[in-house]
């Protein structure tokens, strides 16, 4: 069964993984992302996440039925943190079960990509000695 | 009377703006590009956003030339940065 | 930290999960690799792991070293079970932490692959009517 | 005296051999097929491994024209089927 979730509370793979898997699915993908204590030299502090949240879900609905057209997959589920996220935690998980591990992979790597592209959240950064909105590709989204 | 258009920023456009939600009154042939020229009149600091920002309405994703109804909602999106 | 393990317990992803990632790093995979309740048509009851102890955890570390000399991952485990593994269960859990995640989920399915390819562990299928020893890729390995 | 050579069988090449684990002793000039070949030559149900069959001295994968030395672990592995 997908799930899609905008969350304030903590990730937990496992809660995620749990029941992705169908009879027929002998494949799970789990992608974490997680909050890096460096980044760009940086030492980071923490990040604060922000998301239009009655669009992110049906952006990551969008993304999931793409993904299982293209390759077949059975479950997607995403699940997105928003607020502060601490050095360490997840600030997403994405879950895909399948027959097989191929399609697994493949679904997982484009729902994250897609994910990352086109989902309507926002991070700020908070480093030593500053905070800065951190932006992702600059080409508007049109589709 | 139509129903006004709720309009929506987010993160650094959002702070740019001084507000994440107007209403402006519809009229007719309305335009989401249009809707952006007249944020960024109103908030000069807007204009750094120009080239940037995605717009949806309604929850999808639209070019900038997309006409607006009466009740819609229209976000102005910075560059996403999730995951 | 790097972890490699032949276990008749039960696998648990989110302890093979936990602490995976370093300061460093900001992507995890996870795969799961699940007993499939049906396979060639036939209604799977349970399956029977067999493996080469002494030779297993040898096998993964060099798959191990492999994977991130190839790919500059930081962290690889890999937790194989044994012994009866009911439909649903986890017959192996593979965790990659990298900085990024092209990086992970290259290297976590390059990982899965060699797995299958060359660690010495054998399943029997036990299925409505029967069992059967299952067989991997017949070639005969030499590296 | 030289110490002998430990043989393993595993899944289907165990069963067929009735037992996992033989010691045999070593000789001047053993490779792993000649190895095999005896096991054959003993438990003719192994033959049907013969083409198939990997070899691993002391937990690495070898060839079959390797060479045993006195107190080797001589694994035969038919195809592999782990994950």
């Amino acid at each position: 069964m997908d799930d899609f979730r905008i969350t304030t509370d903590r990730l937990e793979e496992a809660a995620i993984i749990a029941g992705a898997a169908g009879v027929r699915d002998g494949a799970v993908v789990a992608f974490s992302g997680v909050v890096r204590g460096r980044n760009l030299g940086r030492r980071v502090l923490h990040l604060e996440y922000e998301a239009y949240e009655a669009m992110a879900v049906p952006v990551f609905e969008r993304i999931a039925e793409a993904a299982r057209s293209r390759f077949g997959v059975a479950t997607v589920r995403i699940h997105h943190r928003i607020g502060r996220v601490e050095v360490g935690e997840a600030s997403v998980v994405v879950v895909v079960a399948s027959g097989h591990r191929g399609a697994a992979f493949d679904a997982a790597r484009r729902v994250m990509d897609e994910v990352k592209r086109i989902a309507p959240v926002w991070k700020r950064e908070y480093f030593e000695g500053g905070d800065v909105w951190v932006e992702g590709p600059k080409e508007p989204v049109t589709e | 009377m139509s129903r006004p258009v709720t309009v929506l920023l987010f993160a650094a456009a959002r702070e740019a703006c001084g507000t994440g939600r107007i209403e402006i009154p519809h009229r007719e042939g309305l335009t989401a590009a249009a809707v952006w020229e007249g944020l960024v009149r109103e908030k000069p600091a807007l204009e750094a956003f120009s080239r940037t920002v995605s717009i949806a309405r309604n929850h999808r994703f639209v070019p900038r030339d997309a006409a607006v109804e009466p009740g819609d909602e229209l976000a102005f999106l910075p560059p996403v940065s999730g995951g």
